[in-house]
């Protein structure tokens, strides 16, 4: 598979690492954004085709076969959702920490297990 | 009512009659054996005749309530029933008594409607010792009718029936006939609930004379006590006529029955009677439970086995 | 009920000993006398009731220790058809086994009252006749029959068994010959009786008769 | 027509438009919010009509090019099924939020109308990218919501739910893109055959997508934040979370089913199964309320999920609408009853499940707190009903034996703890008033009419029902609505109805199923007399009552199997709620519902088996199945617990003695013998079975004989008068088993006699016990003591009563020994017979306990004042005891339609000469009997009477006492303790191990349970981890070749 | 320790896991159907140079209304969420922003606005489109706040654009439903000559309507999380 698509995929990995094992909510949206990105990185490399350019007819692509020449256009529309997407969801979870500090004064996941059983 | 019912009632008042004349001589007669055994002259033959009309001829009583009344009444009742439904000398029309009313479950369970009447009775007497007595009694009559219904059980599979007539009929013609010899084991595990069901030693805490006077009929006197005495007497020659049938080939005429009611009586009352200590209520209960109930269920097991 | 609905109730006892609450728990009627049936047939009676002799020992005294021996085979009582018989209701005389002392004479009072009439009772050594070695005690009754009536005594200090036996062939000569009423005499001297127990039962705390 | 996209575009637009008109009123913005979501109710309901009508289903292309090239909608009766759904919870949910949504602000409204805007996305769109935006529409929007209310514990859910939810978008995304990778499309109708599942990475990717969805779905144990949400949101919002946005889900599930490779089934289906046994037990310590719930709805979506997934593993599918009932009465059940739940939580507002006991001074909350209770647990008449036994039925034809244990031990489990949690709301002890407000209050209400309304519209879906057997149901509706009529008056109407109905049911019963119909009617009919003697105002009983003793004649005249079963389980519930009644019988209440349902399931799986064999739902068909050892092991068992067989009587005692007195004489006379009937039913079509060479009815035998036996034994020991006869009753069953088990004419004959005498003897009794209770206000014999004097009549009626039960002769209980006995002898069981005669023997210690400890003896200073109990407790006494002198006296009254009745199934063994009744080997005549003791009893009695003038009727303290007085009636009365000895002797036998063992079981459970939940340690991390283990775990179960 | 090796192990199975999509997934030398429609017939039905455009405004038209959507109630619920203030403030410490930024911010603000509208409205012809644009435009706002401390967007006012375009985009989105093939149809303009501003249909207005309400609902955001006070 392509160089993107590992280096996503590594991405995530790394990003799922760090939700999982930093304490620190902030840093924990850190890394959901580093998994978002790598998920990112990995939906773009779908839709890439080697050699291949952007579906923008344009002066360049003039008169050439544009099934033969462009890469594949929905990766590249659906990656623009879920960044918004992405986006969206890292403002709430942003605002989440806002809120929970606000309660405790901490940024440490552990301090917020009251709820358990 | 019909002639043949008159009949019928005129030849079971004859049979009771004469029972209870027999029965009280019993009693009278043992307590003579029983005062030899320990060495004395004992009282005279006729005195439980003499208690019963002393009793009966009390100018006072007292009655503690209804129930109180008529517990002696149940209790006679039982005993007379008891009597009346069993057949008491095999082929006599007039000792047939009632036996057509039911087989021998209808003996065991009418014994229980006396005592249950005169437990009642004794009951609203409302002295402490008459239930403490009740409740003795009962707990005992529960362990010694194990071996008991164990040992008639045998006793309707060796026989195939459940009818007193029948099952003396099957042991006519040979001494050898009769059940204690042809089924051994039952006829022991019915002694030994005899013995029990006698209430003389060792089973005799339910009237238990030293600690609570007198058990059940602690408040009972007077004609109460006349009535609970007669049916002593009845209730115990039934009793002992039931074993006689069950166990010992029944009598066909009088002398017999006078003989065999005599020796059983001997044995339960004299034989282990005046040799034994007593047993506290829960000893005797593990008893009845241990030996006589193995020993009648081997007397089951060895029949149906056959 | 059906007791005592024919009888007319003459009087009722006041039965002051008890508490108020305590009175509707024990019967008010006081004892009345009663009458033989027919002479001929009270005759067979009174010869039953002469040779079933059931006793109450009451042995707060050193009599009783004289009772028990009757009871063995040496003396064997039986044979004159007596037997013991361990409550009021079922006995017909009262032995009363030596000194009264004043706690005593309650319960000799209650279980004489509770035995069904006809009762006969047995007064046993000198100290229930005139008090005996303990006639100046603070503490006993010198004289048994001003609180119950009693139809044999048998003197001695103590009476043997024997005594107590000729005793009590006594006692069936006096009942076949009917003069045994003890129960009657009491019921027609109730209040006498009644005034004297009560003069020296100070806790008096029965119904002034036990049924 | 209306286009459905305008469900989106109404509430996008309301959305967009609430903050700008809100600036000029907010009124105007409240009626845009409502009317937004009215318009898309009427849509959805258009649709829903539409397509019910044959309409063809909506497809919906956007952008006006066809799929696959761009996205389309589709709406088929299914989707609008759970749209409607989702809608109208929307709707109400609104209703019932409307005051917290004006307390805070319009964004709440805007949130939630797009999350609901969201959910109908998810149910019509075939996009999977479109999809993914649904979802996280819907997510966003919850984890906005989920601040209404705004404190700590909301929002560390929230966060806790934001990570999970990361995760799964994640998750899901990975799979989109590479199931658009590999089969080239984004629609589901376009990748289900696009040989996506050639390839590894195919099915990895449908994995991750259905992963992710199930995590929506909150499974076991990937779910702690889940739980944390439902504890924690407003009422409101979880409703939505737990009913709209799981049934959305659920659909997205069932939509993704086409494209599942067929091994994924299984692995649903054990998910599913795990997650409803798991979250039931785990359930089980939970004393929130709300997370009790949230438990629940864990559970309930386990078992919808792993429902969808067995069906959909069938070889041989019945028939549509058994899909439709399974899937559509579990879903709507789970739906309209957590939803309603949920809100009531919110009225409510107690967190503890113990303080919901105010929720008793409001009944209208209470009936539907109750009926939602219900609805969950799957009783009748609600649709989760309907779909359990159409399920069982279905796995059993399927041959999925070990899905129905695993889903009928959950469903036990969750009726533990929800019957627990009702069991606290009904006893109220406090004052404390609920503020309710009609805008909160109607959509419960509303919700509960939703669930009664489908649950009997269920009769028709499901084969082999009939809406007469829930009829009953109909007329405790109408009695509860008569509630303000005076209670004798009601009580007449019921006495009327039960009357009218034994005259229509009677004559059309056949021969033991009529004179069963004899005992269950009549004997009602005399015991409602009783409860004439009510005063107070009660609400509730003679509905249930009502509901209860018809069904009971329903149980007779069943045809089905599903009848049956019917029938049964509303006896049962409105037992259970008669029980729950009594003072302090929580907890009583709560072992008999369980017992009673742990029968109900094993009858359950019994006529599921029988099912797999026949084909059938009739009862008849059960007689042609030749190996039918199981099905008579289920079943019977089913029915011994109801009778409380020894070893799993644990339950009757305590119900017994903790119903209210007048319904115990119910519960002892009339319902125990619906497992006798049961029984026999069980035995005249299936024979004598054999299961591995053993004669099952040689066990029933010994079974019965040792009920018998520790039944009277236990009642020998007991102190309270309504636990010692709770133990005869057991003891008298057991005797009619043994009975029943002798498989002969004659033993038929005895099972059936004795069970007219008990009813007329234990009717009596308990009748007896009830009046006297109404008098005395303990339970305690020893307490009691010589109310002879002040209650005559009740005295003679027991007295009566306790020679009948002892089976001295006389009376009538002696022919039912002697039938015992000779059936006994006849079949050749004589060790039962021995064992029988001892037990009846020992029955004599108790029978004298009662007399003596409370008629006899000294009467009580405190009771001295104590009169006869009210007529009505006297009349019915009287009935019953004319009963048994009628048949005392003349035996063949009863005994001869008996033996007619019975000669249809086996030959006559026995025949009558006058009133002699001879058996092969010995005979019996009453009449005989009975002369001859009154001739006895007469002649002593005249003597007696004769010297009644010498009598001195005495006082209770004129008894002789060592020469003393006695000084109290409580310390002269012996009764305490009576047979002291006999425990000393015989004791260890009535040590209570039998309710250790269940006791230690429940303990064990528990304990699992609590050592479970420990998983959710309430860190969102951990959870996170969990999901992580758990998407491991499946995948390498799945085992992806 | 033991649990981040769990987890460690955890994400290598993970890793292992997720294996099948890097070894079997082989790298695309075909357009699939899909695409190769869109690719080839795109330009020709919707007129839209560019096509990725064309696939987010009108082939997947409903999925970006879901986006704005997303952002929408994003915004909506940042707001829901922080309606309440702090309980225990402790402000920020405040200081004016520097002569430079304030400055710059003046010289690029102007620019960065016309850039942001440049996009979206030529979102059609060149790479961009209505999210770029307005997160430009946001840019700028940022910008601005950055350079003005004191100074605050007219809430009503940005709030009042943002419903409005919304609207306008399901207006839109109706009009292709009634006028031409289907929701979110931009066909029922005409497509006009393919290059130019005004051409493909309505997918100018579409993304123009999406840049300003992109950028108001960001704009929103910014403003509310800036005010914040933790």
């Amino acid at each position: 598979m392509t160089v993107i698509s590992i280096l996503g995929f590594i991405l995530i990995i790394i990003g799922l690492w760090g939700m999982l094992t930093q304490k620190n909510i902030i840093k924990m949206i850190i890394g959901f954004s580093i998994i978002d990105t790598g998920l990112h990185l990995v939906i773009v490399s779908i839709g890439f085709i080697k050699g291949r350019t952007a579906p923008i007819i344009s002066k360049a692509v003039e008169g050439l076969d544009t099934g033969k020449n462009f890469i594949d256009p929905v990766p590249s529309a659906l990656v623009l959702t879920a960044i918004v997407i992405g986006l969206a969801i890292t403002a709430l979870m942003l605002v989440y920490a806002v809120k929970l500090f606000r309660f405790k004064r901490s940024l440490q996941i552990e301090d917020f297990e009251e709820l358990k059983w | 009512m019909n002639s043949v019912t008159l009949i019928l009632i005129g030849n079971a008042i004859l049979s009771l009659f004469l029972i209870t004349i027999w029965g009280l001589t019993l009693n009278g007669m043992v307590m003579k054996i029983v005062a030899r055994v320990h060495g004395r002259f004992g009282p005279p033959v006729w005195q439980p005749f003499l208690d019963i009309i002393k009793n009966n001829a009390k100018r006072t009583m007292i009655a503690h309530g209804t129930m109180f009344f008529l517990g002696p009444v149940f209790r006679i009742a039982s005993g007379i029933g008891t009597y009346l439904f069993i057949p008491a000398i095999f082929g006599s029309t007039v000792f047939s008594n009632f036996s057509f009313s039911g087989d021998v479950f209808l003996v065991m369970y009418f014994i229980f409607f006396g005592q249950l009447g005169m437990a009642l009775g004794a009951g609203e007497s409302g002295h402490p010792y008459s239930p403490i007595g009740v409740s003795r009694g009962l707990a005992q009559m529960t362990a010694f009718e194990v071996p008991f219904s164990l040992a008639v059980i045998s006793l309707a599979v060796q026989y195939n029936t459940l009818s007193i007539t029948e099952i003396v009929a099957a042991q006519q013609g040979s001494i050898l006939n009769w059940t204690i010899f042809t089924n051994p084991l039952a006829a022991i595990a019915a002694l030994i609930a005899l013995l029990g069901m006698n209430m003389h030693n060792p089973f005799s805490i339910v009237i238990a004379p030293q600690e609570i006077p007198i058990g059940p009929p602690t408040e009972y006197h007077s004609a109460y006590l006349g009535m609970l005495q007669t049916n002593r007497a009845i209730f115990n020659i039934a009793k002992l006529v039931l074993y006689m049938n069950l166990f010992f080939g029944g009598a066909t005429n009088f002398i017999t029955l006078i003989l065999k009611t005599f020796l059983i009586y001997i044995f339960t009352s004299v034989a282990v009677g005046v040799a034994f200590p007593r047993f506290r209520t829960e000893q005797s209960i593990r008893f009845f439970l241990k030996y006589p109930a193995l020993i009648g269920l081997l007397a089951i097991i060895i029949v149906s086995i056959k | 009920m059906i007791f005592g609905k024919k009888r007319k109730v003459v009087t009722k006892l006041e039965n002051d000993g008890l508490k108020a609450e305590e009175k509707e728990l024990f019967c008010d009627l006081p004892p009345r006398t009663y009458k033989g049936l027919g002479k001929y047939v009270e005759k067979f009676l009174n010869w039953a009731r002469a040779n079933s002799l059931w006793i109450l020992g009451f042995g707060t005294g050193c009599g009783a220790i004289e009772l028990r021996p009757l009871m063995t085979a040496r003396y064997d009582m039986f044979r004159y058809g007596i037997a013991p018989r361990p409550t009021p209701r079922q006995s017909s005389v009262f032995i009363i086994g030596g000194y009264a002392s004043i706690k005593t004479i309650k319960r000799i009072v209650r279980s004489y009252e509770q035995m069904q009439s006809p009762k006969f009772v047995i007064a046993l050594g000198s100290c229930t006749i005139n008090g005996g070695m303990y006639w100046d005690s603070y503490n006993t009754v010198n004289r048994i029959d001003y609180y119950i009536p009693v139809d044999i005594y048998i003197a001695g200090c103590m009476p043997r068994p024997e005594a107590i036996i000729a005793g009590f062939e006594a006692l069936k000569k006096r009942i076949i010959a009917g003069k045994a009423e003890g129960a009657n005499k009491y019921a027609e001297n109730f209040s006498w009786y009644k005034a004297n127990q009560k003069k020296i039962i100070k806790d008096w705390n029965m119904p002034d008769y036990n049924w | 027509m209306v286009n459905p996209i305008y469900i989106f575009i109404t509430s996008l637009g309301a959305a967009f438009l609430l903050n700008l008109f809100q600036k000029i009123n907010r009124k105007i913005a409240d009626l845009i919010f409502f009317l937004t979501l009215a318009v898309i109710n009427y849509i959805s309901l258009f649709w829903f009509y539409q397509l019910l009508q044959g309409y063809e289903a909506a497809k919906i292309y956007t952008a006006g090019f066809l799929p696959p090239y761009s996205i389309n909608l589709y709406l088929g009766i299914e989707e609008a099924v759970f749209l409607v759904l989702i809608n109208l919870l929307g709707f109400f949910s609104a209703v019932y939020l409307y005051k917290k949504f004006r307390e805070i602000s319009i964004k709440a409204m805007i949130l939630y109308l797009v999350l609901i805007m969201g959910l109908n996305g998810l149910v019509m769109t075939r996009d999977l990218f479109n999809l993914f935006v649904f979802l996280e529409i819907t997510s966003i929007t919850t984890y906005a919501l989920i601040s209404l209310e705004d404190n700590k514990y909301s929002l560390t859910a929230g966060f806790k739910f934001i990570i999970a939810g990361g995760l799964v978008s994640t998750l899901f995304l990975i799979g989109t893109i590479y199931l658009y990778r590999l089969g080239g499309s984004l629609n589901l109708d376009f990748l289900v055959n696009s040989g996506v599942l050639n390839t590894k990475a195919g099915i990895l990717a449908t994995f991750l997508l259905v992963f992710a969805l199930l995590i929506e779905l909150k499974p076991f144990p990937a779910n702690g934040w889940a739980l944390d949400v439902y504890q924690s949101v407003h009422p409101g919002i979880a409703a939505i979370i737990a009913s709209a946005s799981s049934a959305a889900i659920f659909f997205v599930i069932y939509k993704f089913i086409p494209l599942m490779p067929s091994s994924f089934l299984p692995l649903l289906a054990g998910i599913g199964g795990v997650t409803f046994v798991f979250s039931n037990l785990m359930g089980l310590k939970q004393t929130d309320a709300r997370r009790l719930l949230g438990y629940s709805s864990i559970a309930q979506m386990g078992l919808l999920l792993a429902a969808l997934a067995l069906i959909m593993q069938f070889d041989n599918l019945q028939s549509l609408s058994s899909i439709i009932v399974i899937i559509g009465g579990l879903f709507i059940n789970h739906f309209l009853a957590k939803a309603g739940l949920f809100w009531l939580a919110g009225i409510v507002q107690k967190r503890n499940i113990r303080s919901w006991k105010i929720i008793a001074n409001n009944p209208p909350l209470l009936l539907v707190f109750g009926g939602f209770i219900l609805a969950l647990i799957g009783l009748p008449p609600f649709p989760g009903f309907w779909a359990k036994w159409e399920l069982v039925m279905q796995l059993s034809a399927n041959n999925m034996m070990v899905w129905v244990w695993i889903i009928l031990a959950g469903s036990l489990l969750e009726a533990v703890y929800l019957f627990r949690w009702f069991g606290y709301a009904v006893k109220n002890t406090e004052v404390e008033e609920i503020r309710t407000e009609a805008a909160q209050y109607l959509p419960v209400l509303i919700f509960l009419l939703g669930l009664l309304y489908l649950g009997m519209e269920g009769t028709h879906l499901v084969s082999g029902a009939d809406s007469i057997y829930v009829l009953p149901v109909l007329l405790g509706v109408i009695l509860y609505v008569l509630n303000w009529l005076p209670n004798k008056l009601k009580g007449s109407l019921c006495l009327l109805a039960v009357i009218y109905f034994s005259y229509r049911l009677l004559p059309a019963l056949q021969d033991i199923y009529q004179l069963f119909g004899v005992v269950f009617l009549i004997g009602s009919a005399v015991l409602l007399i009783t409860t004439f003697a009510r005063k107070d105002i009660f609400k509730g009983f003679y509905p249930l009552l009502i509901i209860m003793i018809l069904s009971l004649g329903n149980l007779l005249q069943a045809k089905t199997s599903l009848q049956f079963f019917l029938s049964w389980e509303f006896i049962t519930i409105t037992s259970y709620l008669l029980i729950l009644r009594g003072k302090f019988s929580l907890k009583a209440a709560l072992i008999y519902i369980t017992f009673s349902l742990a029968g109900a399931y094993l009858i359950l799986a019994g006529m599921g088996l029988a099912f797999r064999d026949t084909g059938v739902v009739s009862l008849a068909g059960l007689a042609s199945i030749v190996n039918s050892g199981y099905i008579y092991v289920l079943l019977g068992l089913g029915f011994l617990i109801k009778i409380g067989i020894v070893g799993f009587h644990v339950w009757l005692p305590g119900a017994y003695t903790e119903a209210e007195d007048d319904f115990t004489p119910f519960l002892s006379a009339v319902l125990s013998k619906m497992g006798i009937f049961g029984l026999i039913m069980l035995a005249i079509l299936l024979g004598e079975p054999v299961l591995k060479g053993i004669q099952l009815n040689y066990i029933l035998g010994w079974l019965g004989v040792l009920t018998a036996f520790f039944g009277a034994l236990l009642a020998a020991f007991q102190e309270d008068i309504k636990k010692l006869l709770a133990y005869s009753s057991l003891g008298q069953l057991g005797y009619i088993v043994l009975a029943l088990a002798i498989h002969s004419h004659l033993g038929w004959v005895t099972s059936i006699y004795l069970t007219f005498t008990h009813l007329l003897f234990k009717g009596i009794l308990f009748v007896a016990v009830a009046g006297l209770l109404s008098r005395v206000k303990t339970r305690k014999m020893y307490e009691m003591g010589g109310l002879i004097n002040n209650m005559p009549l009740t005295f003679i009626s027991v007295l009566i009563a306790i020679i009948a039960l002892s089976g001295v002769p006389p009376l009538s209980g002696f022919g039912g020994k002697w039938l015992l006995y000779s059936s006994l002898l006849e079949k050749g069981w004589y060790l039962q017979a021995g064992l029988a005669f001892f037990a009846s023997t020992i029955a004599f210690l108790y029978c004298y306990r009662i007399l003596h400890s409370v008629f006899l003896g000294q009467p009580k200073t405190a009771l001295r004042d104590v009169k006869e109990p009210s007529v009505w407790y006297i009349v019915p006494q009287y009935l019953f005891l004319f009963g048994i002198m009628a048949i005392s006296m003349y035996p063949n009254l009863i005994l001869k339609p008996v033996m007619s009745a019975v000669s249809t199934y086996f030959a006559s063994s026995i025949y009558w000469e006058d009133y002699t009744v001879i058996s092969s080997l010995g005979y019996w005549n009453g009449n005989a009997v009975m002369m001859v003791t009154m001739g006895v009893f007469m002649i002593p009695l005249l003597w007696l009477l004769f010297r009644i003038k010498a009598v001195t009727k005495v006082k209770q303290f004129n008894i002789v006492y060592a020469a003393e007085r006695p000084d109290r009636p409580e310390t002269t009365h012996y009764a305490h303790n009576f047979f002291a000895h006999y425990q000393k002797a015989l004791g260890f036998l009535a040590r209570p191990k039998v309710t250790e063992f269940w006791g230690n079981i429940a303990e064990v459970i528990h304990s699992v349970g609590a050592l479970f939940r420990q998983l959710y340690t309430g860190n969102g991390q951990t959870y996170a981890i969990h999901i992580l283990i758990f998407l491991l775990i499946s995948y390498f179960i799945l085992g992806v070749k | 320790m033991a649990k981040r090796f769990i987890t460690l192990l955890l994400i290598a199975l993970l890793a292992y896991m997720f294996l099948p999509f890097i070894v079997e997934v082989d790298e695309t030398s075909q357009l699939n159907r899909v695409a190769e429609k869109y690719v080839t017939a795109g330009p020709l039905e919707l007129g839209a140079a560019n096509l990725v455009t064309a696939v987010i405004v009108t082939y997947r038209g409903l999925d970006t209304l879901g986006e704005i959507v997303v952002l929408f109630i994003a915004a909506v619920g940042i707001g829901f969420l922080l309606r309440k203030p702090s309980k225990k403030k402790i402000a920020a410490p405040k200081r004016s922003s520097s002569e430079i930024l304030r400055t710059g911010s003046d010289f690029l603000i102007p620019l960065l606005i016309l850039f942001g509208v440049y996009i979206f409205t030529h979102g059609h012809l060149t790479p961009g489109g209505g999210f770029q644009g307005g997160v430009v435009l946001t840019s700028a706002a940022l910008l601005f706040m950055l350079s003005n401390t004191e100074a605050r967007f007219n809430k009503q006012l940005t709030e009042v654009i943002e419903s409005v375009s919304g609207i306008f985009y399901l207006i839109i989105g109706i009009l292709g439903l009634i006028l031409a093939g289907g929701f979110l149809d931009s066909r029922f303009l005409q497509l006009g000559e393919m290059g130019r501003l005004f051409s493909a249909g309505a997918i100018p207005i579409i993304y123009s309507i999406i840049g300003i309400k992109v950028g108001m609902e960001l704009i929103g955001i910014l403003e509310k999380l800036r005010k914040e006070e933790i």
